[in-house]
């Protein structure tokens, strides 16, 4: 017996087994080293898997040795084995983060089931990835978001509660809405696995309950990754999150929820079906370019930083999709690109928040005037992951601009060029409300720094602002596989 | 010296990143502090002039960091055009210094160790700019440098100070990206490499509408050459402490823009294929009126710094219309004026500085008669102003004489009217300020204080940029002998 | 509600046989409708029963708050640690056909463990739900 | 004749939609967050129905191997279904603890009423 042989499984198994072990030790410091090396674990697994799947293809695990398409399939492609990276590497960062930055904003007794509910979401979310079997996504999808509403509620701020409610609710209908779909395309084909799906569907191309499919899983997918106009779950689910919590979700939630309109739309209904029988391409560049100027516009007047970037997120996800909606090669891989690069530049910038929310006790712009001189290395992190966003080079959100504008350019649209460029001046404008108030405006005498900077937190943030910026360096990793991945996605059918 | 001159170019990029930190480092003992300043742009220098001679001899010395793309790197070449700039930019950086420490320091300004650190990083990117091997890499240390120069802009801190920066920022960050973004990645998707190539990197791809089009994406994209209708950041920026000033409009930013300009036209476009279909004739007309209109705005202004920056504004259309009259001998021209207007302008800003130190004052009707008490500083002024006028013996005199010759050469009966309004129009308004400063009486009104110099190290700087500025006028020999190696026009 | 005798004794009389029932579902899963998730419930059901007729801090004794939040833990535990042995016995994992000399009687041995793990878990659950919503609010009524 | 067996051989989706609509119409227009809730359940119940009811066949019987039939019903539907039946359980209860914190911090459970206080609070922050 290989133990690479099993990977698919383990991928998953390691942080499922880790939740029920956080409940029986109860002890939050075992807790945290249980969830930590479930993290550590499942990040060597997605490395090693995406290794595999480098050289030698794609990998189909059969869970229970039952055969393809009656058995429960985990398939690990360029796509996937992509998102277990990012999403696992996330993991692997924000859990030694979560440790000091929890302290302060969860009692301490619910601490061990804050690590249980971590590593259920992780397990949620990479068994999203892996699978490769249509009901198999809901229900890890609904692990994670689950866990999710727990762990946005843990908030200190009772609007957290709120927030969470309002998430539950929109999150849930989302996840009907998918039901819904797969329900219609499995009474179309008499089948849950995704491959075989494809190829069933084939022979009833077009008929109107696989449309109606597409247009329940575009819908309740559009909610999970909070496509505008869509999207109000998210600012307050971000903003009143512990801060650990909010740098997780930004940097993977949505972004798995991509992950399977994706898979959807590429994998299942074939991209001839999705953008030829339904005005989806219209569509979604519509809602992309709404999404990019009015939540950009919006989080400009903003005044808590958490805000302010969750609307940004709600933003950045616009040039997800936009590049989706080219229907191209460079498209998809600017769109898998922004993912991954827009993933880790958030999940920077919510954890340097997390920071600033600890030693200022708040992230509003007016308690961090100042800030440069307070906290002169997290305000510069700040800086580069709000360049990051803007898209200046030499950051990972310029490599995806890049090849967002060159999928616009190959089309000849060169309007959507400029409207590109246009809303990523937006986003100067809402990081610079950021900058202004942290280098130019005096530090408030009546706040005095709560805390000195914990290294456990200070060197996860430090190696993800690293991260924007080497990868806006090096593409190698990135590029390659995002287009690679698009280049499988584009040649399914 | 025992590295060659590719490392230089490694080296010349990482020594202000290493004196930034050197002087942030020293934050607390100020003499320490400043003496790093001065070492590193010593130690700059240097390593400019070691890369000289093989320039010189015609070599073109390379060097690549790393790839992001394919076909997108950041590499570096030294070409003369580059080697000019940054000789001129490493020189001027030790002069600026002694300045700035005399200015800070005679001011009081608080963040001082700010100011140096991001003063030095600046300057990398500079470096960074002017031995760029490709669009991208330019575009990168371009984009750089805005927002290095940033904080310098808003350095007061006061809401003045960050609407100017606010208006500094958005300019130059929107017009490079909304313009220089796009046909930087329309032109990788045309030729899938953005290096700068002798003669042009684009050939045939486009016709002439297109050429003309992602020309005018360029010029307009290069915010920092002040292209009107781009030029407002110019005039927002003077609420920055006078170095500063000094540095944006004679050693780093503006002339990073219009040397980006240059070598986008020459290396990118290339002259003879932008000749071919008359691409650039809308460039010179703008350009002609940029300067005209800059010159007629500057002689309304009575504060003196910002009728400096449009003459600065005006200045700097010069290079562009050189380079838009696709000369040989106009380019050379537009080379020599880069060196020339950086000589003379950061005289005059430095000489503004003396005065505002010195006396206080900021406008040139408040100037009467300051020629008698600060004779150094209006000495060294008289000389700057020839120099913009384009009078003997001062370095200008030598680059408007290629234009002129080249906008002859070339039939361009425009720019040549141009060229003569606008001399007009300079020495309409700074002989003005001559005249006030050592021939009218002063004004005696109770706030007047009795003042002489401004402190020595001021004094110093500025005299030696009025000298530099002289003998640049008497032996052009280097200037002019990168001018004929860039052309191919030999040694 | 302490003092209905009539309710107390059924009660007594009752959950015996709800126990039982529980366990009869419980292991008839194999042969015909039933399995680990109803006899989870059932079990639950008692407890909550009891709970119900002699208060929530009696039933705390006899079913205590950390015994339940293990059994949540344990059962999810039995039911992976089936899909690892499997792993471990040289199929993939959840495989049974590996889990005894004969695949039918492998079947039968991971299904049977896996239900045990199914009932643990769901009766954990449901009784932890029940807890958390009686618990809330009238904290002096225990 | 014909549209009329349509529609009886169509009923269960008939029924279904009809409770996906009122499901989801009492999650947007009612502002009590319980209601809300029971919304949410009527919505999901009904896309249970969407799977269970084409899995049954005409004359079928549960799929329990007899040697008396012949005909089951689909039993891939019930599996998928008892494990949204979880979910909508896992969700449900999750949402009512949410509910009853919500009402300890707020001591109301009308939407509009809640985001109200809150509204007010925040605005005092800014200035």
């Amino acid at each position: 017996m290989s133990l690479a042989q099993h990977l698919p499984a383990l991928q998953v198994v390691i942080p499922l087994l880790a939740a029920p072990m956080t409940v029986l030790l109860r002890q939050r410091t075992l807790a945290f080293a249980v969830a930590l090396l479930a993290s550590w674990a499942a990040f060597a697994i997605a490395i090693a898997l995406w290794l595999q799947v480098d050289a030698s293809g794609t990998i189909s695990y059969a869970i229970g040795s039952w055969p393809a398409p009656w058995g429960i399939e985990y398939r690990v492609d360029r796509l996937s084995s992509f998102m277990l990276v990012l999403v696992s590497g996330i993991a692997a960062l924000v859990l030694p983060y979560c440790r000091r930055s929890i302290e302060d904003e969860v009692p301490q007794r619910q601490h061990y089931l804050f690590y249980t509910m971590f590593v259920l979401c992780l397990t949620g979310l990479l068994g999203i990835s892996i699978t490769g079997d249509a009901f198999n996504i809901f229900v890890f999808l609904e692990v994670s978001s689950l866990s999710t509403y727990v762990l946005i509620a843990l908030g200190r701020d009772r609007r957290a509660l709120v927030a969470s409610y309002q998430y539950l609710i929109m999150g849930t209908i989302g996840a009907t809405f998918i039901v819904i779909g797969i329900g219609l395309l499995y009474l179309m084909t008499g089948t849950l696995n995704l491959v075989d799906m494809g190829q069933r569907l084939a022979a009833v191309q077009g008929t109107r309950p696989v449309l109606a499919a597409l247009a329940f899983l575009t819908v309740g997918i559009s909610l999970k990754l909070a496509l505008f106009p869509l999207h109000q779950w998210l600012p307050n689910a971000y903003t009143y999150a512990p801060s650990a919590v909010s740098a997780f979700l930004a940097a993977t939630a949505t972004k798995v929820a991509v992950y399977v309109l994706l898979r959807f739309y590429f994998s299942v209904f074939g991209q001839s079906q999705v953008f030829d029988q339904l005005p989806m391409q219209q569509a979604m560049l519509l809602l992309a370019l709404a999404g990019m100027f009015a939540a950009s516009a919006t989080a400009i007047f903003q005044s808590d930083l958490k805000r302010l970037f969750a609307y940004s997120s709600v933003g950045q996800i616009g040039y997800i999709i936009l590049g989706l909606s080219f229907d191209s090669t460079t498209g998809l891989t600017a769109t898998i690109l922004h993912l991954f690069n827009h993933g880790i530049t958030k999940g920077a910038i919510f954890m340097l928040l997390g920071l600033v929310a600890l030693v200022m006790g708040g992230t509003s712009l007016s308690r961090i005037q100042g800030l440069g001189k307070r906290m002169p290395l997290t305000s510069l992190g700040m800086v580069i992951c709000g360049l990051s966003l803007i898209g200046v080079p030499g950051t990972a959100g310029f490599i995806s601009k890049w090849y967002l504008l060159l999928a616009a350019l190959e089309q000849g649209q060169w309007w959507l060029v400029f409207l590109i460029l246009l809303s990523s001046l937006l986003a100067v404008a809402y990081v610079w409300r950021f900058v202004e108030a942290a280098y130019f405006r005096e530090p408030r005498e009546d706040l005095d720094a709560k805390a000195t900077v914990p290294w456990s937190m200070a060197l996860p943030a430090a190696l993800l602002v690293a991260a924007t910026v080497y990868f806006g360096l090096s593409t190698a990793f990135t590029v390659g596989s995002a287009s690679q991945a698009a280049t499988f996605l584009m040649g399914v059918r | 010296m025992m590295f060659t001159a590719d490392d230089a170019i490694l080296l010349a990029l990482l020594v202000p990143v290493l004196g930034a930190i050197g002087i942030a480092l020293a934050h607390r003992w100020p003499n320490l502090r400043e003496g790093i300043t001065l070492t590193t742009a010593a130690a700059l220098l240097a390593c400019v002039l070691t890369i000289l001679p093989s320039v010189l001899a015609g070599a073109r010395p390379t060097a690549t960091l790393l790839s992001v793309l394919p076909g997108l790197e950041i590499a570096f070449e030294v070409e003369p055009l580059g080697m000019l700039f940054a000789l001129v930019a490493s020189g001027l950086w030790i002069v600026n210094s002694i300045y700035s420490i005399g200015y800070m320091r005679g001011n009081k300004e608080a963040n001082q160790t700010r100011f140096f650190v991001c003063f030095a990083l600046a300057l990398s990117a500079t470096m960074g700019i002017a031995f760029s091997g490709n669009l991208f890499t330019l575009f990168l240390f371009y984009e750089v440098l805005t927002l290095i120069t940033y904080p310098l802009v808003t350095h007061h801190g006061t809401e003045k100070a960050r609407q100017g920066g606010r208006v500094y920022l958005g300019l130059l960050m929107g017009t490079s990206v909304l313009f220089l973004l796009p046909a930087l990645v329309f032109i990788w998707y045309l030729t899938g490499s953005t290096d700068f190539t002798a003669g042009g990197l684009l050939s045939d791809q486009l016709g002439p509408l297109g050429l003309m089009g992602l020309l005018a994406l360029c010029m307009f994209g290069i915010g920092k050459a002040a292209l009107m209708p781009f030029h407002r950041w110019l005039p927002a920026a003077m609420v920055a402490p006078t170095p500063v000033s000094a540095l944006l409009h004679a050693v780093a930013v503006v002339k990073a823009g219009v040397f980006s300009v240059v070598k986008v036209i020459v290396y990118i476009f290339g002259l003879d294929p932008l000749g071919l279909n008359g691409s650039t004739d809308w460039l010179i007309l703008l350009a002609g009126f940029t300067i005209v209109s800059a010159s007629v705005v500057a002689l309304g202004a009575d504060n003196l710094k910002r009728r400096l920056a449009y003459s600065t504004i005006s200045q700097l259309s010069y290079v562009i219309m050189a380079a838009a009259l696709l000369a040989p001998l106009s380019v050379v021209g537009a080379m020599l004026h880069i060196a020339a207007h950086a000589l003379g302008k950061i005289t005059l800003f430095f000489a503004a500085g003396a005065i505002y130190t010195a006396a206080h004052k900021t406008e040139v009707s408040q100037l009467d008669g300051i020629g008698r008490r600060m004779p150094w500083t209006m000495g060294a002024f008289a000389i700057g102003a020839l120099s913009m006028i384009g009078l003997p013996p001062a370095a200008g005199f030598v680059s408007k004489w290629y234009m002129l010759s080249g906008a002859m050469a070339s039939e361009q009966w425009i720019a040549v009217g141009v060229i003569a309004l606008s001399t007009l129009l300079n020495a309409g308004y700074f002989l003005p300020i001559i005249y006030r400063a050592f021939f009218v009486a002063p004004a005696h009104d109770e706030h007047d204080h009795p003042h002489g110099e401004a402190p020595l190290p001021m004094v110093i700087a500025l005299t030696a940029t009025a000298a530099g500025t002289v003998l640049l006028f008497f032996m052009p020999d280097v200037p002019l002998a990168l001018a004929r190696q860039m052309l191919g026009l030999g040694g | 509600m302490r003092h209905d005798l009539i309710l107390r004794v059924i009660a007594k009389l009752l959950i015996p046989f709800i126990l039982l029932f529980a366990l009869y579902v419980q292991f008839h899963g194999d042969f015909g409708p039933g399995g680990g998730f109803q006899a989870g419930v059932i079990l639950a059901a008692a407890v909550i029963f009891y709970a119900l007729i002699y208060g929530l801090a009696d039933a705390r004794k006899v079913v205590p708050e950390p015994l339940v939040e293990s059994m949540m833990a344990i059962g999810v535990l039995i039911y992976a640690g089936v899909g690892v042995a499997g792993l471990l016995l040289g199929g993939n994992y959840l495989d049974y056909f590996v889990l005894d000399h004969d695949p039918v009687h492998g079947q039968h041995r991971g299904i049977f463990w896996v239900e045990v793990g199914v009932a643990t878990t769901v009766s954990g659950v449901m009784l932890k739900i029940f807890y958390m919503f009686a618990a809330r609010g009238n904290a002096d009524d225990e | 004749m014909n549209t009329t067996m349509t529609l009886g051989g169509h009923f269960t989706y008939f029924i279904t939609i009809f409770l996906m609509i009122a499901g989801l119409f009492i999650v947007i227009a009612r502002g009590n967050l319980i209601k809300k809730l029971i919304g949410l359940g009527i919505f999901q119940t009904s896309v249970y129905l969407l799977y269970i009811a084409p899995g049954k066949l005409v004359g079928g019987t549960a799929p329990i191997l007899s040697d008396a039939f012949s005909v089951y019903s689909s039993p891939l539907p019930h599996v998928l279904i008892l494990t949204a039946i979880v979910v909508g359980v896992a969700t449900l209860a999750l949402g009512l603890a949410l509910v009853v914190r919500i009402r300890e911090a707020y001591d109301s459970i009308e939407e509009d009423e809640i985001l109200n206080m809150d509204a007010v609070p925040s605005r005092q922050e800014q200035a």
